[in-house]
């Protein structure tokens, strides 16, 4: 039995060789993630699956609003060597668009729904991917973007209780409201064009 | 007075007259199957309870009659099935390929039954016993399926030839083919050959164990209406059989002390347990309804068969009230489903469901019918078994004990099994709005069975004591009777008073029910679905793999009787090959020269 | 034939509030097997009685129907019973094989109705509880047939008698094969915990008792209890010899509840195909030699 | 699925006398529903078992809506939940209770900024007794059970009337904040 950390190294190896990685982090011994361009990841996932990661343990995404990215996660996980492997890749925030991986992880539908339905991922070649899954009825922009405001959506759908505005300052503490007010003033800039 | 050979010709002729009529529009055929069958049902009902059939007349050749109680029992009976299963004729005489044929035969294989029991001639018995056989062969591939009929005749064909060898075994022996000369005079190792040939035919007749595989394909293929027929009157021929092999002639045999039983009759016996056991098994996991009642006839069987094979006179009369009792239950039960079959054009359960929304009086009918299979008080069936259970503790035989026990709890498995998937649970939407109650016509023998199978639970003595008269004439003691009781061999029964128990229990339950508060109405998809939102009745229906946990405990085991009577077709099947391939090749010389052996076998043959 | 059926009917009604009252009480007993206060000894009454106040839902006529010929049928089966030598409502023709049967009825309506209600998990209920009833009847009856073969009678009070005449010699010493089975079956009729596949509420929701609430279900329970007083008082009269006097019955009959749901507080459940090996394997062949033993070779102690 | 609405309840339909008589019994036999959907699911173990024995008071689980006379939410609802639950609610056979546990059924609770996390319950149901705390500890719990019975006895536990007579009112706000209530899934097809 082989140890692990040489598994992960082995693995970066194994990847740096055949691929232009952008970034590679080695997380711990038992996780290694590589950030590749977008092009690589259905050639890189078909790879990997053929040397034993055989498990797509996840798929999601990331929103990173400042960058004007959005980011998708693929993890895959190998039983025998007990690595698991985060393949990145950044793609375009505004018109989000991606390949499904269908034909190599046929697991993978319900995971795509559910990217679409938080992010507004299209993933092409999914047939199913525009159906709801998750949220029944939803009518806002998908609601793990960083733009979308949960206060507000909670606020005006959702009866809140009227409580009267009295307030104890306890023990000179910072007030929260103003924390509160920068954070939303921020989420409205965010949302009024995302650039900086 | 009313004579028995004017009542069979009258009955052939109007066979004849319902072919003819049956040609001008077919309806008017099945009418006639109606009038002839209630005709000879009534007047062999009337003129025999009162005692006044005639046997004098003499038109037929060859063809002589006598009155017994015994034949008098089954041809009542079947005659009366015949005549409640003719109502269904007009309604369903469109289907038929041929309807004119279909009225004829129908009528003549009633017209057979009369024959049989009422003859004192063993060559007349076998002759009517085939014109049954055969009319009722043609009727059969009138339904489904053709190979249903090449299976029934198969069989029937076993039992036959095991009855005519049995025929001319006792005329050796006594010296006329006269019945009761025959049987009396049959005994030593005759006897038991006799025996043996008798009991195979009677359980071929009535599809008991090993000989059983034709009854699901025979009942489940056959016409709607004939389904009844077979399975509550036909099948009794076997019954009848049996009765002759088991109580009239007596093998010398070698004596269970024990058991205080015969060894001969007791394998009967366990033949017919397994047959209980086995059916019950199988009618278990049937998804057509008519073959799952064709299974629990073979159950019943076992019953009757075990029954007689007792020996005891409190058996006998369980075992003749067990045909009774069964008839008019089986009857109704396979009305009920053919109605349902008419209306909805499938008797599988998989395909049905909620058919009671839209059919309750047939669903009432089934009810009863099947609270008298699984024998439970107040209908018919209770009481028959009950007598069977006297009889059963009596000999103290532990194991026939458990395997009738099995068929009985069994049978409350199968028997629900209808009721749960095709009666109850969710309607199915392609049946919403077309389907309709079952017309009046049909309605009216089902009603009339229900009705039968209530009497016979509650009144069972007047039916007791015509089957008292039966066992005397068997030469046993009658059962003891009271004004409503019966005297069991360890037990009384009163069925009157368990009738005003559960009367007064409906009553009371009744009245709590109406005090109190009345419930809010809500549609059968309003049903507790662990809070998801389900719109389609499939998912909400239950009826496929009913009772798969316990079908997987034996479904690996259920087809070693079909696989062994399968490999023998091949076998027969691999006969006929090398025949054909011998006599009837495509070169003419061949076949010349096999004319000209035979001919010359024919001619000369007594010289070699 | 009126005056004993009004004496069934009082029959009926006291094993009601017999079996409820014993039910009640073995509540608080396992509550406090488990370290709890435990109910009330009287909340099975008050259960009964606020399902009978609420306001129910119906699934249509055979839902109603069908509780009210299960009620009806129990009840009546409750009349044959005799408590005692001389608390019984028909002398004579308390044939055991009335009980077996009559009790179906019950059965047969609330199947029925539990089916009408056209809930699969219902309809999952009963096939359980049909399978269960195949599994444990069997070996059973083998045994009663063995004790009626032996006694020549199937009177339930002429075997209470046969067994008190015979110097109290109980059919639970004299056969003591036979009375294992006998326990087991009855634990199995009365739904105690290793056999209780049918209800299995966390599994299919409480089984037939699903679409029920309010009166149906008010009426079901009462049936219940009255169908347990019928299954313990034939235990204490075909194999503890019946009672002289209705001290020595309630007795009796609190003895064998409560022991029975001792024993069944310690178990989990079976899954439906167990149940059916586990009577098919050990109490059938127990049964059988049982009858075996006791009728040809006349070992009885 | 539901088929029906509520039919019009008549004065002898209702029968004074047995919902008096019938409130003795239901305040000593109070069967749960558990919709066990949040956290607070985890300080019902002990009150129904040795420490707190809920059973004495006559309490117990049951397995469906038909047969319990509580309806116990205990914790946060998502809008999915909420769905389900007003299902499973307007399934009991009445009279019928809510018990809220918890502050995220009084208002959101830690949740009360959450785009799938309703905010209060009793804009949708009808709710008689509200248990506060995050968690509320088991104590609270049994009392809010005991709070319950008193409003039974002093009649003042009417929601289920409540929802009844305003069913308009109710019906308005779960239509505003879930958009539909009876949706159709594609697992259950």
């Amino acid at each position: 039995m082989m140890n692990s950390t040489n598994n992960a190294l082995e693995v970066i190896t194994l990847v740096e060789s055949k691929y232009n990685v952008v970034k590679t982090e080695h997380i711990s011994k038992y996780q290694v993630a590589f950030e590749v361009i977008r092009e690589d990841i259905h050639s890189m996932l078909n790879f990997l699956k053929n040397s034993g990661w055989k498990q797509l343990s996840y798929l999601s995404a990331i929103d990173w609003p400042e960058e004007d990215k959005m980011e998708l996660v693929y993890i895959v996980f190998n039983w025998d060597k007990g690595v698991h492997i985060q393949i990145r890749s950044k793609i375009d925030r505004e018109n989000p668009e991606m390949d499904s991986i269908l034909p190599i992880f046929p697991g993978c539908k319900y995971y795509e729904r559910e990217a679409h339905e938080f992010f507004g991922i299209v993933f092409h070649g999914n047939p199913d991917s525009m159906k709801q899954l998750i949220l029944e009825g939803w009518d806002d922009i998908p609601p793990l973007r960083k733009d979308f405001d949960p206060r507000a959506y909670s606020e005006a759908h959702f009866p809140q209780r009227e409580y009267t505005e009295t307030f104890i300052e306890l023990n000179q503490q910072e007030s929260k409201q103003e924390k509160r007010a920068a954070r939303q003033a921020h989420i409205d800039e965010v949302r009024k064009g995302g650039k900086k | 007075m009313a004579s028995i050979e004017l009542l069979l010709i009258i009955a052939l002729a109007s066979g004849f007259l319902a072919y003819l009529l049956g040609r001008v529009n077919r309806v008017y055929g099945a009418i006639v199957t109606i009038v002839s069958s209630m005709f000879v049902f009534s007047s062999l009902a009337y003129f025999g309870f009162t005692d006044s059939l005639d046997t004098t007349v003499s038109i037929l050749p060859y063809v002589t009659f006598q009155v017994t109680y015994l034949g008098m029992f089954f041809a009542v009976m079947i005659t009366f099935i015949y005549a409640m299963v003719s109502f269904f004729n007009p309604m369903f005489i469109k289907d038929y390929k041929y309807p004119g044929a279909y009225s004829m035969l129908y009528i003549l294989s009633m017209a057979g039954v009369i024959g049989v029991f009422f003859t004192d001639n063993f060559m007349v018995m076998f002759f009517f016993f085939e014109f049954i056989v055969w009319t009722s062969m043609f009727l059969i591939p009138l339904g489904h399926s053709r190979k249903a009929a090449v299976s029934y005749y198969a069989f029937s064909a076993v039992g036959s030839f095991a009855l005519l060898f049995a025929i001319f075994m006792m005329r050796e022996a006594a010296g006329s083919f006269g019945i009761n000369a025959g049987l009396a005079a049959i005994s030593g190792t005759n006897a038991i050959v006799v025996f043996i040939l008798l009991i195979v035919s009677a359980f071929a007749k009535l599809g008991a164990f090993p000989l059983h595989t034709w009854l699901p394909i025979a009942h489940g293929n056959a016409p709607h209406p004939f389904s009844p027929v077979l399975s509550g009157a036909l099948v009794k021929l076997g019954a009848f059989v049996a009765v002759m092999a088991l109580i009239k002639i007596t093998p010398n045999s070698y004596v269970i002390v024990a058991l205080d039983l015969p060894l001969a009759q007791y394998l009967v016996a366990i033949f017919a347990g397994l047959s209980i056991v086995f059916g019950t098994l199988m009618a278990i996991r049937q998804d057509d309804a008519k073959k799952l009642l064709a299974y629990s006839s073979m159950s019943h069987g076992g019953y009757i068969l075990l029954a007689f094979s007792l020996g005891s006179s409190i058996g006998l009369s369980g075992g003749f009230y067990h045909i009774v009792t069964h008839a008019l239950a089986t009857g109704a039960a396979f009305l009920a489903i053919a109605a349902v079959g008419r209306q909805t054009g499938t008797t599988k359960m998989s395909e049905l469901g909620g058919v009671i929304q839209k059919m309750p009086v047939t669903y009432v009918v089934y009810l009863i019918a099947i609270i008298s299979m699984a024998g439970i008080p107040p209908m018919g069936g209770f009481i028959s078994k009950w007598l069977i259970f006297q009889a059963v503790i009596d000999k103290g035989l532990i194991l026939l004990a458990a395997a009738v026990f099995f068929g009985s709890i069994g049978s409350f498995l199968y028997v629900f099994r209808p009721l749960a998937a095709l009666f109850l649970g969710q309607e199915k939407p392609q049946f919403k709005g077309i389907l309709k109650e079952a017309p009046v016509i049909m309605l009216i023998p089902m009603i009339v069975l229900s009705g039968m199978n209530l009497v016979t639970g509650i009144f069972p003595n007047i039916f007791l004591q015509f089957i008292n008269k039966v066992i005397v004439e068997l030469g046993m003691a009658p059962v003891v009777l009271g004004t409503y009781t019966i005297q069991g061999t360890n037990g009384i029964l009163d069925p009157l008073q368990i009738t005003i128990a559960f009367g007064i229990g409906v009553v009371i339950a009744f009245i709590i029910f109406i005090l109190l508060k009345k419930s809010k109405q809500v549609g059968l998809m309003d049903t507790y679905t662990a809070g998801n939102f389900i719109y389609s009745e499939e998912l909400m229906h239950y009826s496929v793999d009913f009772y798969a946990p316990i079908e997987r405990l034996y479904e690996k085991h259920t087809t070693h009787v079909q696989d062994m009577y399968k490999s023998l077709e091949n076998k027969v099947k691999e006969f006929g090959n090398v025949v054909k391939y011998f006599f009837f090749t495509n070169k003419p010389e061949i076949t010349v020269f096999w004319i000209l052996i035979i001919i010359g076998a024919l001619l000369w043959g007594d010289l070699l | 034939m009126m005056l004993s059926m009004l004496y069934g009917v009082g029959i009926a009604f006291f094993g009601f509030v017999l079996h409820t009252s014993v039910a009640g009480i073995n509540r608080k007993i396992s509550g406090r097997l488990q370290k709890r206060y435990g109910p009330k000894w009287y909340q099975e009454f008050l259960d009964i009685f606020k399902l009978l106040s609420k306001r129910a839902t119906s699934h249509g006529w055979i839902f109603d129907f069908g509780v009210i010929m299960a009620l009806g049928g129990i009840i009546a089966t409750a009349m044959f019973i005799p408590v005692t030598n001389n608390f019984l409502a028909f002398p004579d023709f308390d044939n055991f094989f009335i009980f077996a049967y009559l009790i179906a009825v019950g059965m047969l309506g609330m199947a029925m109705s539990a089916s009408g209600s056209g809930n699969p998990l219902a309809s999952i209920g009963v096939m359980r509880a049909l399978t269960t009833m195949l599994a444990y009847d069997i070996p059973y009856m083998v045994v009663i047939v063995t004790i009626i073969k032996l006694t020549g009678t199937s009177s339930i009070s002429g075997l209470a008698l046969y067994q008190q005449a015979a110097g109290n010699n109980w059919f639970i010493v004299a056969l003591p094969l036979g009375a294992i089975v006998a326990v087991l079956a009855l634990m199995a009729g009365l739904g105690k915990k290793p056999f209780e596949t049918y209800i299995a509420p966390a599994e299919i929701a409480s089984g037939p008792l699903v679409e029920y609430g309010g009166k149906q279900l008010g009426m079901l329970f009462i049936m219940m209890e009255i169908t347990h007083f019928i299954e313990v008082s034939l235990f204490v009269n075909l194999f503890l010899g019946g009672a002289e006097n209705i001290f020595i019955f309630l007795v009796k009959y609190f003895a064998v509840y409560t022991a029975l749901s001792l024993i069944s507080n310690v178990y989990a459940r079976f899954k439906i195909d167990q149940v059916v090996l586990f009577f098919y394997k050990w109490p059938l062949l127990i049964a059988i030699v049982q009858g075996f033993i006791a009728i040809y070779l006349g070992w009885v102690i | 699925m539901k088929s029906t609405k509520f039919s019009e309840l008549s004065q002898e339909q209702v029968d004074r006398k047995w919902w008096e008589i019938g409130d003795f019994f239901r305040r000593n036999s109070l069967w749960m529903l558990m919709y066990c959907t949040g956290c607070c699911a985890i300080e019902l173990p002990p009150a129904m078992t040795s420490a707190y024995d809920m059973e004495r008071l006559g309490m117990g689980p049951m397995a469906t809506p038909r047969q319990a006379d509580i309806l116990l939410v205990s914790g946060y609802l998502s809008l999915k939940t909420l769905r389900r639950l007003i299902y499973t609610y307007e399934q009991m056979s009445e009279p019928k209770y809510v018990v809220g546990l918890g502050s995220c059924t009084i208002n959101g609770g830690i949740y009360h900024d959450s785009h799938a996390v309703i905010n209060q319950l009793d804009q949708y149901v009808p709710v008689d007794v509200y248990v506060a705390g995050c968690m509320p500890n088991t104590e609270a719990v049994m009392n809010g059970f005991v709070d319950l019975m008193d409003a039974i006895k002093h009649k003042t536990a009417n929601g289920w009337k409540k929802y009844r007579d305003n069913y308009d009112w109710y019906r308005q706000n779960q239509i505003a904040s879930l958009g539909e209530v009876e949706v159709h899934d594609e697992f259950h097809e």
